[in-house]
């Protein structure tokens, strides 16, 4: 499948090459996915978008004439081979800007590389770590964890409920909730009542739920990717378990409706707004990034995109912009990048600075509640 | 209060780790196998069951006859293309091939179906029941259902049937139950396909609680292959036991001490067992075959 | 030397031995016969520590080694050879002598993986005696065979030359002649003598009367788990109820 | 007799000097290529198969835990030299000792079991470690993984490049092999094979299995724990689905594709499983059903693995093709 588009775009840009006897030579854009195994769900959206991107923009003759070529691997969510294909990127195929990878584990395994080798890297994952402290040639588009436990601590203020079970899944996605639930409950005045894990395989969470009905929490935040947080869901129901529960933006998608059945009625989460485009004011800046993305997505693929496609969305136009602007080299895309300001994308408005390679702010996302089968914005 | 609940859903996790940890003992006990592939084989029964509904548009029951009867043919298969043709079978050759097969099922199953989790309806609604202080679903009683279904149907099989004696005779011993003029490698296949079938059919009931995807496999067999090491790998109570055991393990370690260290829980007291008692926790001592 | 005292052993319900009384004298060849199932192998797991014993106790000189495993006997001089001979197929012939030398050298981990030049001395010397050995029974010509792709006459002399590796005080050997033709089998007398001769006292489980009652000194006679007779060859041939064990049976 | 051995013995250090040689001169063509960086995997798996092929190939004992050993290895030093700043070199030796220490410890009880039963126990305790890792989050950074862990230097010298590092993972397998190519020559190696071949008659012959078998099973877990160590100051990141059941399974078929029981089996093994994902690449999404018909495959038809399958192949392919059931 990926071959196949690939050499369908190199055999796209042969032939235009051809008519335009003068077109320079390709830019060489690397890619790292997780387009296998357990991180399969963040990589495979992200790997599609990327791959998409790169195809409208050369169908539009390229970036002041000259084409992008996109090459992207799978690292299968496994750090060591992550660094592999990092090294291969920048070594073998000279990439001059690599987008990805797709999780936490493989870009802070991937960052001495780039750092190493001055390859600028806009990394798809949200892990707080990517960012903070800086690296000079790494930059994010997925939103901060920290941004999500923000908007959720916001609204359970709004609420006066103040004490809360946190249920997380223990891999890298739920560790970086937990960490981020745990520091900033304090600053909300958010007492962690109950403090749970559950494994990515686990098939019954009743046994952590029965603890949390026991105790006298108002509130369950779990977070995780599907499909851990649909059992959740359907366990909590079973329990009779009548405290709101609040889920992450790992299942801010209708697989986790789809999943979780009955269940999902009346559950809450942060999103990011490809969710509920539609529901947006014309006056949201970035309604047409969204609906672009979900335009193109659909013509594509023949099905929705989400979030987390949105990331790698993001981190292409963000080369774009980049290298429109003039850039070619690695180190000018990376100024370039770092001088981004206000850039309306699907994850949020992008604004980067010396200091802030992660360039969002808690405005990226809204807090949806899954209402008869589909989202409705929480005001 | 909540001990009740911690055990009836150990219970409920328990039943599902028995079935598959029969399922392991079958094909250990007329093979000598340990079947890294058990898990893929649960896998299936869940995955063809949603396949068979959402694009043969089958209704239920047939869907699920559908998907033990595919998931059957792949035990065939698997048999007779990657155990058959091993000549000087060690168990290690044994252990490596089977891993193949289930990365290789695995992959086949990535590639067709996709890698998306899918859920199946449940069976009888999902109206909790109540017991007591504790709740459960109505699938749970599903589960529990077939798992008494299949303890009662094997006993009957293998102690009450000539195909099941000869079945347990090439257990015993081999050479000898050829000599009496048993077909060994019918007995291999045979047990190839009861336990394919058992496998899948535990992939069904469960796939409306705990859905199902192409990578479900590798823990549930796992934690499968622990009962049935608990119970000693005997076809019979001691492996349903030993299932049962590990799940309220699971559950009032995750309940009670760490959700976190549940499974590291489940697996030490599996290591203690074996140090302790090798032949397992029901099996009376026998003496090395030397 | 080697004394048995009430020997039992039980497998489950089953009694395979029962009240085995009788010692192996130094220097001597004792054979152990009896009908199939008599529990000649079984005596020899026992004594060797392979079973432990369910009663009784198995005494080396006037030491009781009935707790013992396998190995400790080996070091103390117990040694064995099997009936279905247990050779380390995939090591060559003369491996396998050297296997037999394990207790008489004793470079460990380090030495070895770091070829300490002690240890390269050590292993000279033990392949210059695994050699002579294989000298003694008449296979040097085959150090570098794989063993498991010798002929079984050939390898039965194998496995004798790695059991007197050991330089045993005692030897058990189990069948000994078992798949071997009568020429084989003549050789094979006269390497036990020759055995006897170095001062090893030896004690063997046999099938072939012609064998035991040329080489004994003394035999003992099993029939169902429990001691039937025990005396010189020429008191055995004429022990009326041997003749009727053996009578019971058909000759194999 | 004596000669002829001799001259095995002199043709066996000219094999690994020719190796040392080859492994000297592999990375200078791909030099500025990042296949010099997949050679630095390849030294690190070379390594871990090679402790498995002790265990596994010599001894018969199987481990579905190895990773477990290389996890703790990777974890001792990562968090000792973040965590304490410990040096580096200090930080390696000490974690090298405790968990050849604690492979000691468990090995008596783990190695008292056969078979399927020894498979579950140490694929227990790969499981109990994974989660150890996972879980003691203020230690190793839970499954968001450890970063920041220093390159080794020597002196003023930082091995930060791939080249160095390469020498310097290579340095330490080469050190390896030497060991075990002299180990396996020995009374122990003989030891071993021949609990392998028959344990009993090991035994009777005065071998003390018991011992052996925890010996080589520490052997093995400190060779997985240096590569560990390297792994992590290498890689300068390490997250613990680097050290899973599945990292294990791979080590398990890079032994036995390789061939069990053979030194250089153990390399072949690895520098073909490391290379696979490249060599599959062209397989695409497919590379995985590729991957598990190549296991199957392979143990029908190589049961010896490469090392011994590819001579025998030949052998049994060129003469007159003679049915084969």
């Amino acid at each position: 499948m990926r071959k196949l588009l690939s050499t369908c775009l190199v055999g796209f840009s042969l032939i235009l090459a051809a008519s335009q006897a003068f077109a320079a030579a390709p830019i060489k854009i690397g890619a790292l996915f997780a387009v296998t195994g357990p991180a399969s769900f963040l990589g495979e959206p992200e790997r599609n978008t990327a791959v998409m991107v790169v195809d409208e923009i050369n169908r539009a003759g390229g970036i002041h004439g000259q084409k992008i070529e996109l090459i992207t691997y799978d690292t299968g969510g496994d750090a060591t081979k992550a660094v592999q294909l990092a090294n291969k990127l920048i070594k073998n195929d000279h990439v001059v800007a690599i987008i990805g990878p797709s999780t936490t584990g493989d870009t802070m395994a991937v960052i001495p590389v780039v750092e190493k080798a001055q390859i600028p890297m806009i990394s798809c994952a949200a892990g707080i770590k990517i960012t903070d402290p800086v690296k000079k040639w790494v930059f994010k588009t997925a939103q901060n964890d920290s941004l999500a436990v923000a908007r959720i601590f916001e609204e359970l203020r709004k609420e006066r409920k103040t004490k809360v079970a946190i249920l997380t899944v223990s891999d890298s996605f739920g560790a970086s909730g937990r960490e981020q639930l745990k520091a900033q409950a304090r600053r909300y005045g958010i007492d962690i009542v109950v403090d749970d894990t559950y494994g990515p395989k686990d098939t019954d969470m009743t046994a952590q739920l029965t603890k949390i009905r026991g105790s006298h929490a108002q509130a369950v935040i779990c977070w995780g990717t599907n499909p851990g947080p649909a059992v959740v869901a359907r366990n909590a129901k079973q329990l009779g378990l009548t405290i709101p529960v609040y889920m992450s933006h790992g299942v801010s998608s209708k697989k986790f409706i789809e999943l979780a059945g009955d269940a999902a009625e009346g559950i809450r989460l942060p999103t990011g707004k490809v969710l509920v485009a539609d529901l947006l004011p014309k006056s949201d800046k970035q309604k047409a990034s969204l609906q672009a993305f979900i335009r193109d997505y659909k013509k594509h693929y023949r099905t929705e995109g989400d979030h987390f496609g949105g990331h790698a969305w993001d981190a292409m136009m963000l080369l774009k912009e980049a290298i429109s602007r003039g850039a070619t080299t690695p180190a000018a895309i990376r100024g370039q990048i770092e001088a981004t300001r206000g850039f309306a994308g699907i994850g949020g408005v992008f604004t980067y600075s010396a200091k802030d390679h992660a360039g969002l702010n808690k405005d990226a996302f809204v807090l949806v509640e899954v209402r008869k089968k589909g989202w409705t914005l929480v005001k | 209060m909540e001990l009740l609940q911690f055990v009836i859903s150990g219970l409920a996790t328990g039943s599902i780790y028995a079935l598959i940890g029969l399922s392991f003992a079958i094909i250990f006990n007329s093979t000598g196998i340990i079947n890294f592939a058990q898990g893929e084989f649960v896998m299936l029964g869940g995955v063809l069951t949603i396949c068979a509904i959402t694009l043969l548009k089958l209704p239920l029951l047939a869907a699920i006859l559908a998907a033990v009867a595919g998931t059957t043919l792949v035990g065939i298969i698997f048999e007779r293309f990657a155990i058959r043709p091993l000549k000087n079978a060690t168990p290690l050759s044994l252990i490596i091939i089977t891993i193949g097969a289930s990365i290789l099922i695995r992959g086949v199953v990535m590639l067709l179906f996709g890698k998306d989790t899918q859920a199946l309806p449940a069976f009888s609604g999902t109206t909790p029941i109540e017991v007591g202080s504790a709740t459960l679903l109505p699938q749970h009683l599903w589960i529990f259902g077939v798992t008494i279904l299949v303890i009662i149907g094997s006993r009957l099989f293998f102690h009450h049937t000539i195909t099941g004696k000869a079945m347990r005779a090439c257990s015993f011993n081999r050479r000898a139950a050829s000599l009496v003029g048993i077909s060994v490698w019918r007995m291999v296949l045979l047990s190839f396909v009861i336990s394919s079938a058992l496998g899948s059919l535990a992939g069904v009931i469960i796939a409306p609680l705990t859905m199902t995807a192409y990578d479900v496999g590798v823990m549930l067999g796992l934690k499968g292959f622990c009962a049935a090491i608990m119970g000693g790998m005997g076809s019979g109570l001691g492996t349903v036991l030993g299932g049962l055991i590990l799940g309220i393990l699971e559950s009032l370690g995750a309940g009670l001490l760490s959700s976190g260290y549940k499974d590291a829980i489940a697996f030490f007291i599996l290591l203690l067992i074996l140090f302790v008692r090798p032949q397992g926790l029901f099996k009376k001592g026998e003496t090395e075959r030397v | 030397m080697l004394r048995l005292e009430g020997i039992g052993k039980r497998f489950g319900g089953l009694t395979a031995l029962s009240g085995i009384t009788f010692s192996v004298i130094e220097g001597s060849i004792t054979g152990i016969i009896g009908p199939n199932g008599a529990g000649k192998t079984t005596l020899f797991n026992v004594a060797t520590g392979i079973y432990p014993p369910s009663e009784g106790a198995v005494l080396l000189g006037e030491k009781n080694i009935s707790a013992l495993p396998p190995e400790r006997r080996a070091r103390i001089g117990l040694v064995r050879t099997f009936q279905n001979i247990e050779l380390f197929g995939k090591m060559t012939v003369l491996e396998n002598v050297m296997v037999g030398l394990h207790t008489q050298s004793k470079c460990g981990f380090l030495a070895c993986s770091l070829r300490m030049p002690w240890q390269m001395s050590e292993e000279r010397r033990i392949r210059e005696k695994a050699l002579e050995w294989l000298d003694f029974v008449g296979i040097p010509d085959l150090a570098d065979v794989e063993a498991g792709a010798l002929p079984f006459g050939k390898g039965r002399l194998l496995e004798i030359a790695r059991a007197m590796a050991l330089e045993p005080k005692i030897l058990l050997m189990d069948e000994p002649a078992a798949g071997l033709n009568s020429r084989e089998t003549a050789e094979l007398a006269e390497l036990i003598k020759k055995i006897r001769d170095l001062g090893v006292t030896v004690a063997l489980v046999e099938h072939d009367m012609d064998l035991v009652m040329d080489i004994c000194d003394q035999i003992v006679v099993l029939n169902l788990g429990t001691m039937l007779a025990q005396g010189t060859p020429r008191e055995i041939q004429e022990n009326p109820e041997v003749i009727a064990a053996y009578l019971g049976e058909s000759e194999d | 007799m004596a000669k002829k051995k001799k001259v095995a013995l002199k043709s066996d250090k000219i094999k690994f000097l020719v190796f040392c040689l080859v492994v000297l001169l592999a990375p200078l063509p791909f030099a500025k290529g990042y296949l010099s960086n997949v050679l630095i995997f390849v030294g690190v798996n070379s390594m871990l198969a090679l402790g498995l092929n002790l265990l596994l190939g010599y001894a018969g004992q199987i481990s579905l835990g190895q990773a477990a050993f290389f996890g703790l290895g990777a974890y001792g030093s990562g968090v000792l030299t973040t965590q304490f700043t410990m040096n580096p070199w200090l930080a390696m030796v000490l974690v090298a000792v405790s968990v050849a220490l604690f492979a000691f410890l468990i090995g008596f009880p783990v190695l008292k079991l056969k078979g399927h039963y020894l498979a579950m126990a140490t694929l227990g305790v790969g499981i109990i470690a994974n989660i150890a890792f996972n879980e003691t989050v203020d230690l190793t950074g839970g499954p968001s993984g450890l970063s920041g862990i220093p390159n080794l230097s020597i002196g003023g010298f930082t091995f930060d490049n791939d080249l160095k590092n390469y020498y310097l993972v290579w340095g330490f397998a080469l050190v390896a092999i030497l060991l075990s190519l002299n180990l396996v020559n020995s009374r122990v190696g003989r030891g071993l094979r021949a609990i392998h071949d028959s344990e009993v008659a090991a035994r009777v012959m005065g071998v003390n299995a018991r011992i052996m078998k925890v010996q080589v099973f520490t052997f093995s877990a400190l060779i997985s724990a240096l590569a560990g160590s390297l792994y992590a100051h290498v890689v300068t990141f390490i997250s613990p689905t680097s050290f899973s059941f599945a990292v294990s399974v791979e080590l398990l078929t890079m032994v036995v594709i390789g061939g069990l029981g053979s030194v250089y089996g153990s390399i072949l093994g690895a520098l073909l499983l490391t290379l696979l994902p490249e060599l599959l690449r062209a397989f695409q999404d497919f590379d995985i059903i590729v991957y598990g018909l190549l296991l199957i495959s392979m143990t029908i038809y190589l049961p010896g693995g490469l090392v011994r399958g590819i001579p025998e192949l030949f052998r049994r392919l060129v003469p007159a093709r003679r049915g084969n059931a």
